[in-house]
C-alpha cells in the first residue's frame, strides 16, 4: 500500500467533469509525475489532494488516513506539502523569516501563541533554518527582502520551506513553469540533488517532458479527467495512446 | 496638593506665536499654585476667555455667528466699537476698559459638538491659555459635558445654546450659568399662543429626535398640551441624523392625529420640516380641522435651511433681532454694523452671557469664581433684550420673555423669516425650580 | 536591498529613546504650545489606542473599520467601575481590559470569517450598531447624548470601605488620593503607554508577530504552511480590541465621562488614519501619527485671524492681509481642510507614512555622504518594518 | 393595509436614491478596483451643482433704497434677479425649475470633475492597496466638503420643487382608496421615476454600447482585456466619469427632499458602502437590488408596531442586514462567485 491513496475520486465544475473517477497510489519514497494535456485534471487532482477542493465522491488517504474534508493546515501538519505554480513566498519578509515560519509551525502545531521570546533567540530554529538556506543555496541572500528574488530563487525558497518542514509527501505544480531554460536546470539540478539527501516522496504535476524525464521515477499520464496510462518515464515514451491524448489535446 | 494646571507662559503661548519664540522655560514645573486663591488668577494686564463654539459639523455656522458675537462682545469690554449693549445694561458696573481694569483677551476652540472634543477643547483653554471662563455651545449635550468640566476644574462655564431642561435641572452645577431658555419654557410659554390659534381639541403626534434633549422636549411640550385639552396620538422616536424622514412621516397621514410636533434641531429639523410640508401635511384636514405642523424650538439659521416650509408654523425662540427694546436694537445695530447682517438668536445669547460674566466680576471686585457666582447668583438686570430679567440663584437659570415666533408669509428679506406673534412674560414661563431636581454643589475655585 | 537589522539591542535602545522622549513631553512640547496636561494625555491614551490598532492592521493586514466601539466599550466600563466599585483607577482598567477583549472576541469572531473590505465593512457594521443602540436606546447604560458620568449618590463601594466615599469636591479618579489629572494623570497615562509600546516590541519580535505578518503576506502559504490563521488574527484582534479598551479606560480615569460619539465611525477612522500617517507595521509610527492627529485637532482648530495677524504681523500690511486670509482658510473652522490635504499628500508621497519617509531620508543622507549602505550586515533576523 | 402601502412607497423612493448612489461606487469599484470613499462627495457636488445653478440663474440686480435704513443703520437693499426683470414671467417659470434645469448643466460638471479626479488622483491608485485608496479618497472627500463648506456656509440651503411638483398626490383614489389615505409627495415620485430611468439608461448603455461591452468585459476580467490590446486607460476615466454623473444627478434632484450641506456625502457614504457589499461588489443589478431591498428593509422597521417589538431596531437595520448578509452570502446578494468573495 503506498503513501498516498486516490480512491474513486470525481469532482464536477458545473457541467464539466473534471476528475472522472481517478484512481492514484503513489509509492513512499518515489517521484511520480502527472502528465497530460491542458484540462486533463492534473491541478484538480492536486487540489483535492492538498484539501483546496473536496471531491464529490471518493476519498484520498495518506498513510491510510484519509484527507478528504481536511483544511490546508491540517493537511499539512500531516506531512503534506506543497509547491504552486507561482512561487507562494512571504514576499514582504527575509529569506530567513520565509524559512523559520514553517520551522515553527513544524514546532509549534498550527496554533500557539508565543508573543514573548524574541525570534531571533530561538537558537535551534534559527539553526534549521539557515542550514535549509545553505542547501538551497541561499544562505548569503538571508537577510534579503524575498519579494525581490528572481523566478529561479523564489522557487528555491519555496522547496527551502517546504523541505525544512521534513514533510512525507511533497506536491508540486508545474514546479518549472514560466522559468528561463536556465532556471529549470538549476531547479532540475535542486530537485534531484534533494532527492538524493532527503529522500521525499513527491509527486509532481508537469507539462515539460524534459523535467519529468529528468527526475520522475514513474509518470502517470491523465487526458480528460481519467488517467490513462501508467508506467516508468521508458515505458511512457514509446506508448501510442499518450501520443494520442496529446494529439487528441490539440484538436481540443 | 500641588497644582498642576497652572497656565504656561499665557500671552506668550497664545495660538503658534510661540513656535518661534524658541524653548520657554516649563513653568508647569515651577508652580506658582500656592501663591493663587483661585485657579488661572490673571497675573498680567489682560484677562482671557475661552469661546468654544462648534466650528466643524453641522452647527459650524451656528458657531460662527457665535464667534462673532463673543468678538463684538470683547471689542465692546475693552471700550472699542460703539459700546452695543454696554449703553444699556442695567445696572452696569463695567467701565468700558476692560475688566476690572484689564483688557480682555480670548481663545477660541471647536467643540466638533461632540462633548469629547468640547472638552478637550476647554481643557487646552483652561490648562494652556489660562482662560478663567468657558462659554458657547450650540447642543445640550456639549453643554452639559463642558459644564461639568468646568465645575470639576474650577473656572465659570456661561452657556451659549443649550436647550434642554437638564443644564440647569438634573445636570446643573454651580459654577454653570444658563441664559438661553429650556424646553419647559417652550411648552409653558407655545401652550396658550397654540390653544389660541388651533382650539383646545386637538390630537398631536410627535417626532422626537431619540437623545436627550429631544425627550425632554417631548415631554415638556407634552405636559404643556395635554394641560390645554390636547391629546397625544403618539410619540415617535427618529434616528439622530436620519436624513429622510419619510417612513416616520406616512404613519402621520392616517393616525387620526391633526398636529405634528417635531422635536428635532438643527439639521434633523430642517429635513423632517421640509419633508413633512411635501407629504402635503399642511394641506389636509383632519377631524374637520387644518393640520398644522408646531416646531417647538426655531432657530433662523435653521428656519434659512427650511426655506419657505417654516411658513406659518409656530415655534418658540429665546430672542429675535426684530424686538424694538433699546437693549436688542443697540446690539443688532452693532451687530449689524460690523457684519452686515444681523445676529442670529446664539449670537445674542453668547454676547449677553460674555457681558454678564464681566459685569458679574467687576461687580465681585474680583475674578474667583466664587466670588463671580455670588453675583450671578439672583442677579436682575434689564436692557439685554428680553425685558427685565433674573438669574435664578436656585438652579442658575434666566427667567425672562420668552419668544413666540411664526414663520414669517411674507419676508422682506433672507433674514426676516421669523415674526414675533408673542412676549411671552417672564412669570408666565417660571416654574419651580425643584421640579427637575439636581444639585449645584459648591462653587470651586480651582485650588 | 537589505535594511538595518532589529536585535534586542536596537530595540532597547528604540524603547529607551522612547521613554525618554516621553517622560519628556512636559518640557519638549512648550515651545510647540502643546506641553499642557490634557492633549499630553491625549498624546498618550490615542498614541496607545494606535499601537493596539497596529498590531492588528501593521501586521495581518486587516483593516477594521470599527475599533472605537471596543474604545467606547473600555470607556463606559471604567466609568461604571468607578460609580459601583469606585475612584481607584486599576480595576477600571482591569475590567475594560477584560470586557473589551471579550467584545472583540465576539465581534472579531465573526468579522474574521470575511476578509479585505468585507471584514471592514462588517467591523464598521457593529461598531455602528453600537453607536446608534448607545446614543439611544441604550440611554439607561450609556447616559446617552449627555454621556456618562460619575455621581456622588453613586454607590462606589470600595470608596465607602476605605472612608473615602464622602467628597466634596469634584469625583476625579485617584490612587491614594493623587488624583488622575493634570501631570499626575499624564504620567499613568504615560506609564500605560510605555508598557503597551513595550508589549508591542516583544510581539512584533515574537513568533507570534512573524506569524502575524505572514498572515498579511500571503494567507495561502500560510494555510499550507500547516498555520490556521484565523485563530492569529482572531487574538491579533482580541490584543488590539484589548488595547483600545484600556485606551478608553484612560480617557475616563483623566475625565470621567464616556460619550457614545467615541464610538462613532469616524472615530474609527481617525485611528486608521493616525496609523497610515505614522506607518502601519512600524513601532513608532501609529504613536507619531496619533500625536500628529491630535496635536492639529486641538492646535490649528484654536487659531483664529487675531493669533494670525499676531503671527504675521511682521509682513508689511497689505501682504499681511492677504497672507492671513490665505493662511485662515487653514486654520481654525478650517483645520479639516488642513487635515485632509495632509492624508492625501501623505499617501501620494509618502506611502508608507511619515516614519518611512524618514527612513528613506536618512537612507538618502547615508548615500550621500559616501557612506555606502554596507550588505549582509550583522546576526540577527531581518527586514523588520521598524526603525 | 394602507401603512405598509406607504411604507413600501416610501421603501422605493429611498432605494431608488440608494441604488443610484451605490450604482458608480460598485461600477467604479468593479471596473478600476478602487475603493472610493469619495463618492460621497460626488453625490454632494451634485447637489452643490443645483445650489450653485439656483444660484447663477437667481442672481439678483440689489438696489438700495436710501430711504429705508436698516435697523444697523444701511439702506434696505431691495432685490430683483435679473432673469425676471429681463424675461419676466419666462424668468419665474426658469427660477421655478431650476432643480430640473440644474441636470443640464450638471451632467457636463461632473464628467469633468469625474475626469479631473480620476486623471489627477485615482489613476495613480489603481495598483496600490486599498487601505491607500481609501485613505486618499478619504482625504480628498475632506478637502471637497471643506471647500463647499468655506464656499456655501455649513448651514442647509434649501432648494424647491417647481410649485407645480410640490404638493402631494392622491394615488391611493387610483387604486380604490379613500382619498386621502395614500398621498405622495409629486417630487418623490418623479425622484423614483427619475432613478428608475437613470438606472436603466446606465444598464441599456453598458449592454447595448461597444464601450460597455468593453467595460462589462473588464468587470469580469481585467486583466484579460488588457491584454486584448484595447486602451483600458482612456475606457477608464470614462467609466470614472459616468459614476460621477451617475452620484450628481443622484445629488441634484435629491436637492428638494434633503436641503443639501456640505456634509451630506459623508452622511450617505456608509450607507452607500453597505449598500454595494449587500448588492454584491463590482455588481451593478446587486447594487440596484440592494438598494430597494435596505429602502424597503429600513422603512418597515421604521414603523411604531416593529419597534415597539424591537426597540431600536430602525437605528441598526441597515448594518443588521450587511453583517447578516456577509456572513450568509458573501458575495452579495447578486455578486458573482469567486469575485471578492472573502
Amino acid at each position: 500500500m503506498g503513501i498516498l491513496q486516490v480512491q474513486n475520486v470525481n469532482k464536477s465544475f458545473g457541467g464539466l467533469k473534471a476528475l472522472n473517477n481517478v484512481n492514484l497510489d503513489i509509492t513512499e519514497g518515489t517521484v511520480h509525475a502527472v502528465i497530460g494535456p491542458n484540462g486533463a485534471g492534473k491541478s484538480t487532482l492536486l487540489n483535492v489532494c492538498v484539501g483546496r477542493l473536496v471531491p464529490d465522491t471518493g476519498a484520498v488517504l495518506f498513510n491510510g488516513r484519509p484527507l478528504t474534508g481536511r483544511s490546508p493546515h491540517e493537511i499539512n501538519q500531516m506531512g503534506v506539502a506543497r509547491v504552486f505554480q507561482t512561487p507562494e513566498i512571504f514576499a514582504d519578509l527575509s529569506l530567513l523569516e520565509n524559512v523559520v515560519i514553517p520551522t515553527l509551525a513544524v514546532r509549534d502545531g498550527s496554533f500557539t501563541v508565543n508573543a514573548w521570546g524574541r525570534v531571533d533567540n530561538q537558537a535551534e530554529i534559527r539553526d534549521r533554518a539557515e542550514a535549509i538556506l545553505e542547501s538551497v543555496g541561499l544562505a548569503e541572500k538571508r537577510h534579503h527582502h524575498s519579494g525581490n528574488l528572481s523566478r529561479g530563487d523564489k522557487r528555491r525558497l519555496e522547496l527551502a520551506m517546504c523541505l525544512v518542514q521534513e514533510p512525507k509527501l511533497v506536491l508540486l505544480d508545474e514546479p518549472t513553469a514560466g522559468m528561463s531554460r536556465a532556471d529549470t536546470n538549476a531547479t532540475i539540478d535542486l530537485l534531484a540533488r534533494m532527492q538524493e539527501e532527503h529522500g521525499v516522496t513527491k509527486i509532481i504535476i508537469e507539462h515539460d517532458m524534459h523535467v519529468v524525464f529528468s527526475l520522475a521515477d514513474r509518470v502517470t499520464v491523465m487526458a480528460q479527467g481519467t488517467p490513462i496510462v501508467e508506467g516508468t518515464p521508458n515505458e511512457i515514451k514509446g506508448d501510442p495512446r499518450v501520443q494520442e491524448a496529446y494529439l487528441g489535446g490539440a484538436h481540443l | 496638593m500641588v497644582d498642576f494646571l497652572n497656565p504656561s507662559r499665557r500671552g506668550v503661548l497664545k495660538g503658534g506665536a510661540a513656535i518661534g519664540a524658541g524653548l520657554a522655560a516649563p513653568t508647569i514645573f515651577s508652580s506658582q499654585a500656592w501663591a493663587a486663591e483661585y485657579l488661572n488668577k490673571p497675573t498680567g494686564d489682560t484677562v482671557t476667555f475661552g469661546f468654544n463654539v462648534p466650528q466643524t459639523g453641522a452647527y459650524a455656522d451656528e458657531g460662527a455667528d457665535e464667534l462673532r458675537a463673543y468678538q463684538l462682545a470683547v471689542k465692546h469690554l475693552n471700550g472699542e466699537g460703539d459700546g452695543g449693549m454696554l449703553n444699556t445694561m442695567k445696572p452696569l458696573t463695567l467701565q468700558g476698559n476692560g475688566v476690572l481694569g484689564k483688557k480682555v483677551a480670548f481663545t477660541t476652540g471647536d467643540t466638533q459638538t461632540k462633548s469629547d472634543a468640547a472638552r478637550a477643547s476647554a481643557k487646552r483653554m483652561i490648562e494652556k491659555d489660562g482662560a478663567l471662563m468657558i462659554t458657547g455651545g450650540s447642543s445640550s449635550g456639549v453643554a452639559i459635558a463642558v459644564q461639568s468640566l468646568c465645575q470639576e476644574a474650577g473656572v465659570i462655564f456661561m452657556a451659549g445654546l443649550t436647550h434642554s431642561n437638564d443644564t440647569t435641572g438634573k445636570d446643573k452645577r454651580r459654577n454653570g450659568f444658563r441664559h438661553f431658555f429650556n424646553a419647559y419654557m417652550s411648552g409653558a410659554a407655545l401652550a396658550p399662543v397654540l390653544k389660541e390659534a388651533y382650539g383646545s381639541d386637538r390630537k398631536a403626534y410627535h417626532l422626537t429626535a431619540d437623545y436627550t434633549w429631544g425627550w425632554t422636549q417631548e415631554e415638556s411640550i407634552k405636559n404643556a398640551t395635554e394641560a390645554l385639552g390636547w391629546e397625544t396620538v403618539e410619540a415617535v422616536r427618529t434616528p439622530l441624523g436620519a436624513g429622510d424622514f419619510s417612513q416616520y412621516i406616512t404613519p402621520v397621514l392616517n393616525s387620526g392625529a391633526d398636529v405634528l410636533i417635531l422635536n428635532h434641531y438643527g439639521k434633523d429639523m430642517v429635513n423632517s420640516l421640509t419633508q413633512a410640508v411635501q407629504f402635503g401635511l399642511r394641506d389636509k384636514q383632519v377631524n374637520g380641522k387644518q393640520f398644522e405642523i408646531v416646531v417647538p424650538l426655531y432657530s433662523r439659521l435653521m428656519a434659512q435651511g427650511a426655506g419657505e416650509n417654516v411658513k406659518g408654523i409656530f415655534g418658540s425662540t429665546n430672542w429675535h433681532w426684530s424686538l424694538q427694546d433699546e437693549g436688542s436694537k443697540a446690539f443688532v445695530k452693532s451687530f449689524g454694523a460690523e457684519y452686515g447682517f444681523p445676529p442670529s438668536q446664539a449670537a445674542h445669547t453668547c454676547y449677553v452671557q460674555t457681558l454678564l460674566y464681566a459685569d458679574a466680576c467687576e461687580r465681585a471686585g474680583t475674578f474667583m469664581p466664587c466670588g463671580v457666582v455670588e453675583a450671578l447668583e439672583g442677579h436682575e438686570f434689564d436692557g439685554m433684550g428680553n425685558g427685565p430679567t433674573l438669574y435664578r440663584a436656585d438652579d442658575h437659570q434666566c427667567f425672562k420673555k420668552v419668544l413666540v415666533v411664526k414663520g414669517n408669509e411674507n419676508p422682506t428679506s433672507q433674514f426676516d423669516l421669523l415674526e414675533v406673534v408673542q412676549e411671552v412674560p417672564a412669570e408666565a414661563v417660571t416654574y419651580d425650580a425643584s421640579i427637575f431636581g439636581g444639585e449645584l454643589g459648591d462653587c470651586n475655585n480651582g485650588v | 536591498m537589505t535594511t538595518p537589522l532589529a536585535t534586542a539591542r536596537s530595540d532597547l535602545i528604540l524603547f529607551g529613546a522612547f521613554t525618554l522622549a516621553v517622560l519628556t513631553m512636559p518640557i519638549w512640547l512648550v515651545p510647540l504650545g502643546a506641553g499642557y496636561p490634557d492633549l499630553m494625555q491625549k498624546f498618550a491614551i490615542y498614541g496607545l489606542f494606535a499601537i493596539g490598532f497596529n498590531i492588528l492592521f501593521g501586521l495581518t493586514g486587516y483593516l477594521s473599520f470599527g475599533h472605537a466601539a471596543f474604545l467606547g466599550v473600555g470607556s463606559y466600563t471604567a466609568v461604571w467601575s468607578f460609580k459601583l466599585l469606585g475612584m481607584n483607577p486599576v480595576p477600571a482598567l482591569l475590567l475594560a481590559i477584560l470586557l473589551s477583549g471579550l467584545f472583540a472576541w465576539v465581534i472579531g469572531f465573526v468579522s474574521l470569517r470575511r476578509t479585505g473590505i468585507y471584514f471592514s465593512i462588517l467591523t464598521l457594521a457593529f461598531a455602528q450598531m453600537c453607536y446608534n443602540l448607545a446614543y439611544s436606546v441604550l440611554t439607561p447604560i450609556t447616559n446617552g447624548e449627555t454621556g456618562l458620568r460619575v455621581l456622588n449618590s453613586d454607590p462606589r463601594a470600595l470608596d465607602h470601605l476605605t472612608g473615602q466615599g464622602v467628597v466634596d469636591g469634584p469625583l476625579v479618579s485617584n490612587i491614594f488620593g493623587l488624583e488622575m489629572n493634570g501631570l499626575p494623570g499624564f504620567y499613568f497615562c504615560a506609564v500605560w503607554l510605555l508598557i503597551g509600546m513595550y508589549v508591542s516590541i516583544r510581539i512584533f519580535r515574537s513568533p507570534f508577530g512573524l506569524m502575524l505578518r505572514a498572515i498579511k503576506t500571503n494567507q495561502t502559504r500560510l494555510n499550507y504552511t500547516g498555520i490556521s490563521t484565523r485563530p492569529y488574527a482572531l487574538t491579533a484582534f482580541v490584543i488590539s480590541g484589548m488595547y483600545a479598551g484600556l485606551a478608553g479606560a484612560l480617557l475616563c480615569v483623566t475625565d470621567p465621562l464616556a460619550g457614545a460619539e467615541r464610538m462613532q465611525w469616524t472615530a474609527s477612522g481617525e485611528v486608521v488614519l493616525m496609523t497610515i500617517l505614522g506607518g502601519a507595521g512600524t513601532l513608532l509610527g501609529p504613536v507619531i501619527g496619533a500625536g500628529l492627529i491630535k496635536y492639529s485637532e486641538n492646535i490649528f482648530s484654536a487659531f483664529h485671524e487675531q493669533t494670525l495677524h499676531d503671527i504675521f504681523g511682521f509682513l508689511p500690511d497689505g501682504v499681511e492681509g492677504v497672507v492671513v486670509s490665505v493662511a485662515g482658510l487653514f486654520v481654525g473652522e478650517g483645520w479639516h481642510l488642513t487635515l485632509g490635504l495632509l492624508f492625501m499628500v501623505i499617501v501620494i508621497f509618502l506611502p508608507g507614512g511619515l516614519t518611512s519617509g524618514v527612513r528613506q531620508l536618512v537612507q538618502m543622507a547615508r548615500r550621500s555622504s559616501g557612506g555606502s549602505g554596507r550588505s549582509g550586515g550583522d546576526a540577527g533576523t531581518a527586514p523588520q518594518a521598524a526603525e | 393595509m394602507d401603512a405598509i402601502l406607504l411604507q413600501i412607497l416610501n421603501g422605493l423612493d429611498k432605494g431608488g436614491a440608494y441604488a443610484l448612489i451605490a450604482l458608480g461606487l460598485t461600477l467604479v469599484f468593479g471596473t478600476l478596483g478602487v475603493v472610493n470613499f469619495a463618492h460621497g462627495a460626488l453625490f454632494m457636488l451634485g447637489a452643490f451643482c443645483a445650489v450653485t445653478v439656483n444660484q447663477v440663474i437667481g442672481l439678483e440686480q440689489v438696489t438700495l433704497d436710501p430711504n429705508n435704513l436698516t435697523p444697523w443703520g444701511t439702506p434696505v437693499e431691495i432685490r430683483e434677479p435679473y432673469i425676471v426683470s429681463w424675461l419676466g414671467d419666462t424668468g419665474h417659470l426658469i427660477l421655478d425649475y431650476s432643480v430640473p434645469v440644474s441636470i443640464l448643466a450638471a451632467i457636463p460638471i461632473m464628467i469633468v470633475i469625474g475626469f479631473i479626479m480620476e486623471r489627477g488622483l485615482i489613476q495613480f491608485f489603481y495598483k496600490r492597496p486599498h487601505a491607500e485608496q481609501i485613505l486618499v479618497t478619504f482625504g480628498l472627500a475632506i478637502v471637497l466638503q471643506e471647500i463647499i463648506k468655506t464656499w456655501f456656509g455649513a448651514n442647509p440651503l434649501p432648494q424647491s420643487p417647481p410649485t407645480a411638483l410640490r404638493s402631494a398626490a392622491d394615488i391611493g383614489v387610483l387604486v380604490g382608496f379613500n382619498p386621502g389615505e395614500i398621498v405622495y409627495p409629486y417630487w418623490r415620485l418623479v425622484y423614483f421615476v427619475f432613478s428608475a430611468l437613470v438606472i436603466g439608461g446606465v444598464f441599456a448603455f453598458l449592454q447595448l454600447t461597444t464601450f460597455g461591452m468593453v467595460v462589462r468585459a473588464g468587470m469580469a476580467d481585467r486583466e484579460t482585456v488588457g491584454l486584448l490590446g484595447i486602451d483600458i486607460e482612456k475606457r477608464f476615466t470614462l467609466v470614472f466619469g459616468l459614476a460621477a454623473v451617475v452620484a450628481g444627478l443622484a445629488g441634484v434632484m435629491y436637492t428638494p427632499i434633503l436641503p443639501p450641506d456640505y456634509h451630506m456625502g459623508m452622511d450617505f457614504l456608509v450607507l452607500s458602502f453597505v449598500v454595494v457589499v449587500v448588492g454584491g461588489m463590482g455588481s451593478l443589478p446587486g447594487a440596484v437590488a440592494a438598494g430597494f431591498l435596505l429602502g424597503i428593509l429600513q422603512s418597515f422597521a421604521s414603523m411604531t408596531e416593529v419597534k415597539s417589538i424591537l426597540p431600536g431596531i430602525d437605528q441598526i437595520i441597515i448594518y443588521l442586514v450587511a453583517v447578516v448578509i456577509l456572513l450568509v452570502r458573501p458575495r452579495g446578494l447578486l455578486g458573482r462567485k469567486g469575485v471578492m468573495e472573502g
